[in-house]
């Protein structure tokens, strides 16, 4: 897979207009991480509704298009879920919203930062760990 | 091809075998330099020839492959040593420029810097030499102050003197930028620096491998560099140190070979350099390091800097007229080594070096471990390309077609 | 030749393109592997096809180059770690043995140890397990105090628990003696060490190259060995740590790499391992490191310990009749490394290793960077060879003579 | 050249039998080193006679046949040179004491261990420093 074909329309248009981009006023979970390696940031909120599902969810962050678009595709996939939900979320399903592009490991960490936020902001709330598989080795 | 009066890069290239290799189907383009260069053969012969023919530890064993073993590995230190104008004696090998920095910190700083004192660093510097000053600074309840820069990403003389009236106890700065590429005036801040009293540290490990460097005009006190950037083996650097004050701090890691005898209560230390080089050393790496200082000196150094400035001059002609084109750094490449820094309209670095990377052509995207510059230069990251004695007008029209197939999947 | 059911050693001397060399006109007899081993042939391609073929820096670059040695170095990372039965988030790459030993020291030792506390090492250490302690003691103010050694050469258990009645913070021993060939019974003294309150630091540069190693079933807080002496690099080891101790410590060096997060006046730190991994890595030690271990896994460790126990059981035989050979450490070869460390008549040990090197038989002579162990052994040197897998009854033979030859120039 | 031949009847009787070993009473000039690398050492006493000569030299230390043998052998030739005397000795001088045997560059360390030794002394009581040109690199 080319380039080309990692880049398609669509992830450059959620590059360039994020969804769900911006803050919070009242928010239940926040969660932000960094890939040290590039220096990629997210930071996703999220506001608990009832029975315990993500009633709103935004980010804010900077960096590449893959980072950018993915976690920005993760939160309108995540919107009106139950928070039990985020347990199974893998990183198959980013794939999945990026179209299942053909990307190098360092690429993938890019792709899979937004995930990892959600994880362990949801994880967290929910009074769990979550221990990054894909983290440093 | 680039037909340079000084360097053959066509011949340079055949010693590189690197250089035969395909990345997606292209000709690999190397333009990551200032992280790491590629090796010569000769240099990777020097490490078969060690492991086939001599491997032994050194200093401490009296058979043949001992004394063969200990014979190179200090004759690469009176190689390297002698290639920027320094004593075999202060020339400490470590692991590379950030154990350089770091030594300093733990066997210097932790002895010499007190409560109160002020620490100066650059606002372009890389991490390793910011990051031991903080933890200076911390452990020691000193104050870390930074020196700014000019628009044009110069250091701001007038900040460094501002600071230098406070009296610093160590000023720490790089000969070049690796960002920038700007090339600092080592000599004239060594002087001011001395004159406040302050003691000094520089990091060449973006200079020596790209400029001639003669540290006995420079007047540092401490200057640091990676063989890893300058065609030698991974894992290998030196800090040069004077001799007095080598003398005169605490040895830094503690083991075999730094001592000299072993009480239950005390130890007296080895002479300096061996001091610092605690147990035992990267022998094939020093080894390694000597044969990339042997090709460096064989091509000359003023030449590599020409061909580099060569190389700088055709870049700027062929990709500041790019539509989104911006490069840091000083523009007139006297002033600067052989590097760009650059952002192409909104094609964040990373996107931009993936489709660069299906051309074959590699450059680094990143925070290149100076986050604060970064910070200075209100961006996230920046692209890099950097090059070295292999590199030709080809490559950087390699680069060039990449970045305008970028700018047609991003519609730039 | 060693016939051995286990290892086919004439296939292993195939592998390791040194042993055709010649010494002094004489086949190589090389019995200084304690020091450092030899290199396979598969360790040497290893680091000729890294540099060859996928040359980069690693975890920075987003080009083939960099993520294919980004793969390769954390792969060898996982090799490591298997091979002694650990984590490889717990395996930090370090120089060596004496890096990691002065890692702990300064990012768990400066931190943890107070004024008065006790530290406790053996007076069987090799001094990159004493000489960091005496830093630390005296940098702290705490105390370091000896285990003592029963008249065979074994850790005095007696001893030991008394100063466990102490209460120390810190218990550092050797796994195995690199002079009496001792193998300390890790398992117990770290459960003894653990009810005492301590945290333990276990020198393994001398057993997980010679025995089968399991850390899972050790219980030791920290484990330290080098690649360069188990067929790897030089310039490479690791430090394994139980993660949670990992992620409290301080950082070490600070640098690139071990960074997340730059401000002007602190710094916040990347998950462990990389937060004791500052700057440029020894990415190519690294890689060969991962091949030695794959050779050592494909010999399988109990056949090389099997093969070294009958190496040592043929040298006691043919050494040990000889008039003025005297062995030191526990006699019972099931007991000891494959190692034995004797002195020879009034015979200096330099004197005997140049007339051994004469006839191509390699050994090590001199204190063994254990001085406080040749104090108590009331000598100021001894001679000391050392088998590997490549080690066959003939170059006993060969030492047993080149022995025998000093006995008639010194007329024993 | 064999060991045979540098372990010669000389070598090893000055090895036994060392001549100038062992302290003396009152002395005006004392060095000690040692050789870190394997553990020899050396120390030497003298007393200064008049005119500044060597009246008295003793040594002592542990270590291989030629350090031992050397620093007796250069006790010997030094005993009641002039102090300046010291000055011109140089490790070609050393060597022809020994029969100029073959040594590989760390026996050559052995082999001057007494002669840094003297000349660390007597430079020091001269006021000099004697800086070792063969020391540590
Ligand atoms: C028992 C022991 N510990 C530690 C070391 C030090 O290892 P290194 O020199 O690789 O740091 C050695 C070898 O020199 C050793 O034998
Ligand atoms: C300017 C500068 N200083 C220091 C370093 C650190 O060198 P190393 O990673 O070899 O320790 C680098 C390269 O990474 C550099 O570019």
């Amino acid at each position: 897979m080319s380039s080309a074909d990692i880049y398609r329309e669509l992830i450059l248009d959620y590059y360039r207009n994020p969804r769900n981009f911006g803050k919070l006023e009242k928010f239940d979970i926040q969660a932000h991480d960094t890939n040290p390696l590039c220096g990629d940031e997210i930071e996703m909120q999220i506001r608990v509704g009832g029975e315990n599902t993500i009633e709103e969810i935004k980010f804010t962050g900077k960096g590449c298009a893959i980072s950018q678009a993915s976690a920005s595709m993760l939160t309108e996939l995540a919107k009106g879920k139950p928070l039990e939900w985020v347990r199974q979320v893998a990183k198959e399903d980013v794939f999945k919203l990026l179209g299942n592009p053909d990307l190098g490991p360092s690429r993938v960490k890019c792709a899979l930062l937004g995930m990892k936020v959600l994880k362990t902001g949801v994880y967290g709330y929910l009074g769990a760990h979550y221990d990054d598989p894909d983290g440093s080795v | 091809m680039l037909k340079s009066e000084t360097i053959d890069v066509e011949a340079v290239r055949r010693d590189f075998p690197i250089l035969k290799r395909k990345v997606h189907g292209k000709r690999l383009v190397y333009l990551d330099n200032a992280a790491t260069t590629q090796k010569p053969q000769s240099v990777i012969d020097a490490l078969v020839d060690y492991y086939s023919r001599y491997n032994s530890n050194v200093h401490r064993s009296v058979h043949t492959l001992g004394e063969e073993a200990t014979e190179a590995y200090e004759d690469s230190r009176r190689k390297v040593a002698k290639f920027v104008g320094a004593q075999a004696k202060e020339t400490v090998f470590v692991r590379g420029t950030t154990e350089a920095t770091n030594l300093v910190r733990f066997a210097w700083g932790e002895k010499y810097v007190k409560k109160g004192d002020l620490i100066v660093a650059t606002l372009m510097e890389h991490h390793s030499n910011i990051v031991p000053w903080q933890l200076l600074a911390k452990s020691r309840g000193a104050v870390l102050k930074y020196v700014g820069l000019t628009p044009d990403g110069e250091l701001d003389m007038g900040s460094l003197e501002g600071l230098l009236r406070e009296s610093p106890r160590l000023v720490a700065f790089a000969h070049c930028s690796n960002v920038l590429g700007t090339i600092n005036d080592v000599a004239t801040i060594c002087t001011k620096a001395r004159s406040a009293g302050a003691t000094t540290i520089v990091d060449g490990a973006q200079s020596v491998p790209h400029l001639p460097v003669d540290l006995a005009s420079l007047g540092a006190d401490f200057y640091a560099f990676s063989g890893h950037k300058m065609l030698g083996p991974t894992g290998i650097g030196v800090l040069i140190g004077k001799k007095r004050l080598l003398e005169e701090m605490d040895p830094f890691e503690g083991g075999g070979e730094m001592i000299r005898e072993v009480f239950e209560d005390h130890s007296t230390w080895n002479d300096v350099p061996h001091k610092f080089e605690a147990g035992t050393v990267n022998v094939a790496g020093a080894i390694g390091f000597g044969a990339a200082v042997d090709y460096l000196s064989r091509l000359g150094m003023d030449k590599v800097r020409e061909h580099e400035v060569r190389l700088l001059d055709y870049a700027y002609d062929a990709l500041s007229s790019l539509k989104g084109f911006h490069a840091y750094g000083p523009e007139d490449t006297k002033k600067r080594s052989g590097l760009i820094a650059f952002n192409y309209a909104d094609v964040h670095p990373h996107d931009l070096a993936t489709i660069l990377d299906e051309e074959g052509v590699a450059i680094r995207s990143g925070h290149h471990c100076a986050q604060l510059l970064m910070r200075c230069l209100d961006v996230s990251a920046t692209n890099r390309a950097s090059f070295y004695v292999y590199n030709s007008y080809d490559d950087v029209d390699a680069l060039r077609h990449g970045i305008e197939k970028a700018g047609a999947i991003f519609k730039v």
